[in-house]
């Protein structure tokens, strides 16, 4: 039987809530799937748009955004920020080819340990059915003759 | 068959020295020892350096040829490919092309006086010739060396720099730029074109060799005419930006003169038949 | 050596089949949507036997990306992994003879001094059969660097229309031989006095060898300004241009392994000549553009005996702002 | 066009304006930019059907800031640049004034005011052909559209035409020629060219004013004008405000509303 397919997952997270989300996560003792890389950034406004198209460049197959809830910003207004570019982002990977059943974007507060279980399950499980996403690392060696 | 002009050799990291802030050496040997063996080069070439994964970037030889078994460059921290041959350690592999371009004529130089005028970064070029010249010390007669740098601190090859001091088969003169200096410098303060002047070097049966940044070559030059110096005796290295340093990628192009290949050592005479975009 | 045969319609396309089932790549002048491109063929029917191409055919022999050096990261070490030059047999077939002619002028830099195998392992098996110009356009120029509309320099096997219809094939050297064998029933002896379609008409506007001399006391001209002030310092003459042979060398790398590349690159662009310091050589346009003439039409034919253009006028098609060659150096020659 | 002239010879002899930004008469039958700047030369200028490009792209330009205020040819995406530009601090309003053509009729536009006022009173709408491209491109699967731009932007050769026509693309150091990290590949592979296209959309979101002279710029004819009229047509679409309508707004990808309104974060 051929091996089950393993996607490898991103996630760029923020510092004060979704990675205290997942920290939480997992001194409470939930147990999710172990695809995921977490990257931690200190706000989800320094989450340029590039790191999404960078994670499927390197061999990701799929890509999790996450950051604090509208309003709990540590730094005021840096998922505002984000918020913006990911509403126009997100469209324009469409545009362009970009498979969006493979970007996940959420809310996840220090709090919420079992939403992000939850939510990096749910990606996993979409994304291993998706497959490998070998359609954009391909493209790498498109033009090299 | 033909060689892969491009690939470069590996060279093991030796040692680094610390020269001053953001300058580094340096000391390379060739991971192939025999490819060591083969490998000569003449004072005034250069090579392209590879940090893989980063890219090459275009520096001189530091080190003379007369010292077998290993070559040593020296860089400032500036781009992309010097900052990563920053965090290189003792041990870690780099690339390296060349030897390419051309060379300091010594054997032109015979029975002459040598004044060497470097300004900051731009004495390891010269620092390659000096040592070869010193190496060679009976084909010459007197050795002067002016170099200046913008502070104490900026002066690179300070252990070498006392070194030449205690010669007294060369004349050293260091100095700093006005305010550059500390309460124990012992050399001179002031501009090199200006340091220079004062020093009046006689300029019959004298060459002199000049580099330094754009500033200091520009103003030392007329200093040089002024002392009687011809154009076909004042020397200088360019560096500019090249990505094959074979003649062909014509980044590095300046009139007719590939700087790779005629280059990088010009007299004025040469230097003043090229268009200034160096 | 020269031959000269007769090839009909039915056995042009019977050569580009026989071609095309080989193992060798067949690469030509293809109708696109846009215009003109070099693209694989797979019969003659795409050939677009007239017009000039966007870009050049010189991807042929120097691609737009290539590899040199691969490496592998182990631990402090760092392993080279050997690149071969490609070597796939290659025709490059119905080029224009300004593209053919043009390879000398690559030729010529790749080889001045250092050997570079990469360019002449592909140039070694590439064929080139050039198919002569029966029409010009405002931006050719061909008569003016030396060439004409019919020029058989760097072409292995030189076609010509018959007003009959069919051509006459000039087999001009081993390799066209080589390739005319595969369809030697196509093959009939030419006629005595042929009666080709006249080649297209391209007046000479300047004399190349007066303009380098013109060029020689230009230097400081306030002409260069003039004609750049639109210039908008992008590549694309460069990039569309058959004999620029500046390039970059480029590194991308992963965590594991890593690739040097080359790929085009033009002095038109400000990063070209730009140091890491800050401190730029050319940092105007006008420069970049005065750099662009003198590197094709004084130092080239200085150094290495041929001018670095061959008339084509892509580059004129090409601007985005109407940046006309020809015109240009019209008025420099004056 | 015998007005245009006349006005420029006007500004030209009065010293009001040291060059006239224009069309002239290019290779065959195609227009292209002329600098004006003495007033026996402008017979040169033309204006017809071909004048179609956007001329504000030279207002950022050194060799042009250093010849002092400039009169420039303008159809509405010129006025639109201006107005983005001014807004984003790179045109000041005594540096420049515009010389409109709109529906065959002159207009001196001296001021930013002036420009708004009349900008606001022209439709904006991309073209027929474009429209039907972007609908049809929005039409189709993800794949199709992948496989789309896969073949188109194979072509792209990263000359950069797209970039150096747009007016909006003066920076001095664009992120394609920052290498430290380097963020997007300089070779023009696939991967690369998309990678640079999706990143000048994006920047170019909110501040593009679809005039379409990337696409008209780029050597092999790829509709690279589409990602950036799409990137500009969401932001418009999402957040009601567009590039090159006046100097007053604020950037739309630099500010937010605290209700703007997604449906796709959980």
């Amino acid at each position: 039987m051929a091996e089950q397919f393993e996607p490898k997952m991103t996630a760029f997270v923020c510092n004060w809530c979704t990675y205290a989300g997942a920290d939480l996560t997992g001194t409470s003792r939930i147990k999710y799937q172990s695809n995921v890389r977490v990257i931690r950034l200190p706000c989800t406004g320094r989450i340029d748009f590039m790191m999404v198209m960078k994670a499927f460049s390197r061999g990701s197959d799929g890509v999790i955004v996450s950051g604090c809830h509208p309003n709990d910003c540590h730094y005021t207004s840096g998922n505002y920020h984000a918020r913006r570019r990911w509403m126009v982002f997100r469209d324009l990977l469409d545009f362009v080819g970009i498979d969006l059943r493979r970007v996940t974007f959420s809310w996840i507060s220090a709090a919420e340990g079992a939403k992000w279980a939850e939510l990096v399950n749910q990606a996993t499980n979409a994304v291993r059915e998706l497959g490998p996403y070998k359609e954009i690392q391909q493209l790498a060696a498109v033009g090299i003759d | 068959m033909e060689q892969n002009i491009y690939k470069p050799y590996l060279m093991r990291i030796a040692a680094i020295t610390d020269e001053a802030p953001g300058v580094r050496t340096f000391r390379l040997e060739f991971a192939d020892a025999k490819e060591g063996e083969a490998f000569q080069f003449k004072t005034g070439q250069f090579g392209l350096y590879s940090a893989f994964g980063e890219g090459e970037s275009t520096f001189c030889i530091a080190s003379s040829p007369t010292r077998k078994g290993y070559i040593e460059c020296t860089f400032r921290e500036t781009g992309r490919v010097t900052s990563s041959l920053a965090d290189k350690d003792v041990g870690d592999t780099i690339g390296f092309r060349g030897p390419y371009g051309n060379v300091f004529p010594l054997e032109k130089w015979k029975g002459k006086n040598l004044i060497f005028v470097a300004g900051g970064i731009a004495l390891p070029p010269l620092r390659s010739v000096i040592w070869n010249c010193l190496d060679l010390r009976d084909w010459f007669k007197d050795i002067t060396v002016v170099y200046g740098a913008r502070g104490v601190n900026d002066l690179v090859y300070k252990h070498e720099l006392e070194a030449w001091g205690k010669r007294d088969d060369m004349k050293l003169v260091t100095t700093v730029d006005p305010g550059g200096e500390k309460p124990d410098w012992t050399g001179k303060v002031g501009f090199v074109p200006h340091i220079v002047e004062q020093l009046a070097p006689a300029a019959m049966n004298t060459v002199a060799i000049v580099c330094g940044p754009p500033i200091m070559i520009k103003l030392t030059l007329p200093v040089l005419a002024k002392l009687g110096f011809g154009k076909d005796e004042v020397y200088t290295t360019l560096e500019n930006r090249m990505k094959c340093g074979l003649g062909k990628c014509g980044r590095c192009n300046t009139g007719r003169s590939y700087v790779c290949k005629d280059g990088p050592v010009y007299t004025l005479a040469e230097l003043e038949k090229l268009p200034a975009e160096y | 050596m020269s031959e000269k045969y007769t090839v009909s319609e039915v056995g042009f396309s019977s050569l580009v089949d026989a071609m095309v089932k080989t193992e060798m790549r067949v690469l030509g002048p293809r109708e696109g949507a846009e215009g003109i491109e070099i693209a694989e063929l797979k019969s003659a029917a795409e050939i677009a036997k007239e017009g000039q191409s966007i870009v050049s055919a010189k991807g042929t022999v120097f691609p737009k990306v290539e590899r040199l050096v691969k490496y592998r990261y182990e631990g402090k070490n760092v392993a080279l992994d050997d690149v071969q030059p490609n070597a796939v047999p290659t025709v490059l077939f119905g080029a224009r003879p300004c593209e053919a002619r043009a390879f000398h002028a690559l030729d010529v830099v790749f080889n001045w001094d250092y050997k570079d195998i990469f360019f002449n392992t592909r140039l070694a098996n590439t064929t080139v059969v050039a198919i002569s110009c029966t029409q010009a356009d405002d931006a050719c120029f061909c008569t003016s660097v030396g060439s004409r509309p019919d020029d058989s320099a760097g072409s292995d096997i030189l076609l010509s229309r018959l007003k009959s219809g069919g051509y006459v094939a000039e087999v001009l050297t081993d390799k066209g031989k080589a390739l005319m064998a595969l369809a030697k029933d196509a093959l009939q002896p030419p006629p005595v006095s042929p009666d080709l379609v006249p080649a297209a008409t391209v007046a000479p506007v300047f004399d190349a060898k007066a303009l380098e001399q013109k060029l020689a006391s230009k230097f400081d001209s306030p002409l260069w300004l003039e004609q750049s002030l639109r210039c908008l310092g992008c590549g694309a003459c460069a990039y569309v241009c058959p004999t620029c042979v500046c390039f970059s060398i480029e590194d991308e790398a992963d965590t594991r392994q890593g690739d040097r590349l080359r790929t085009w690159d033009s002095c038109g662009l400000r990063l070209f000549t730009s140091h890491a310091s800050g401190h730029n050589p050319r940092d105007k346009q006008s420069q970049r553009w005065r750099q662009r003439v003198y590197h094709k039409f004084a130092y080239y034919p200085d150094r290495f005996k041929t001018i670095g253009c061959v008339g084509c006028g892509k580059c004129s098609r090409a601007c985005p702002v109407d940046m006309n060659l020809k015109q240009h150096l019209t008025e420099a020659a004056r | 066009m015998e007005e245009l002239r006349n006005k420029a010879k006007e500004l030209l002899t009065a010293g009001t304006v040291k060059v006239v930004i224009g069309y002239g008469k290019g290779t065959g039958n195609a227009r292209r930019p002329i600098f004006v700047r003495s007033a026996d030369k402008v017979s040169e200028l033309l204006f017809d059907a071909g004048c179609t490009q956007n001329l504000a792209t030279y207002l950022t330009k050194a060799e042009v800031r250093a010849m002092g205020r400039v009169a420039i040819v303008a159809v509405p995406s010129t006025l639109r640049s201006i107005l983005q530009l001014a807004a984003e601090r790179q045109v000041r309003e005594e540096s420049v004034l515009a010389l409109a053509v709109l529906d065959g009729t002159l207009k001196e536009l001296l001021t930013f005011d002036a420009i708004e006022q009349t900008v606001a009173t022209i439709p904006d709408a991309i073209s027929a052909t474009d429209q039907a491209m972007l609908d049809k491109l929005t039409a189709m699967s993800v794949s199709e559209r992948r496989a789309f731009w896969a073949a188109e932007l194979g072509r792209c050769v990263k000359c950069y035409a797209c970039r150096s026509s747009c007016p909006m693309c003066y920076c001095e150091r664009c992120t394609m020629d920052c290498n430290r990290p380097q963020w997007i590949p300089v070779a023009s592979h696939a991967l690369g060219n998309l990678e640079y296209h999706m990143v000048r959309a994006m920047h170019l979101a909110g501040r593009c004013v679809q005039c379409g002279t990337c696409g008209a710029a780029c050597p092999v004819s790829i509709p690279v004008h589409l990602l950036t009229f799409f990137a500009e047509g969401t932001v418009r679409r999402q957040f009601g405000q567009k590039g090159g309508a006046s100097t007053k707004l604020d950037y739309a990808m630099s500010t937010f509303k605290p209700d703007d309104k997604e449906e796709f974060i959980r």
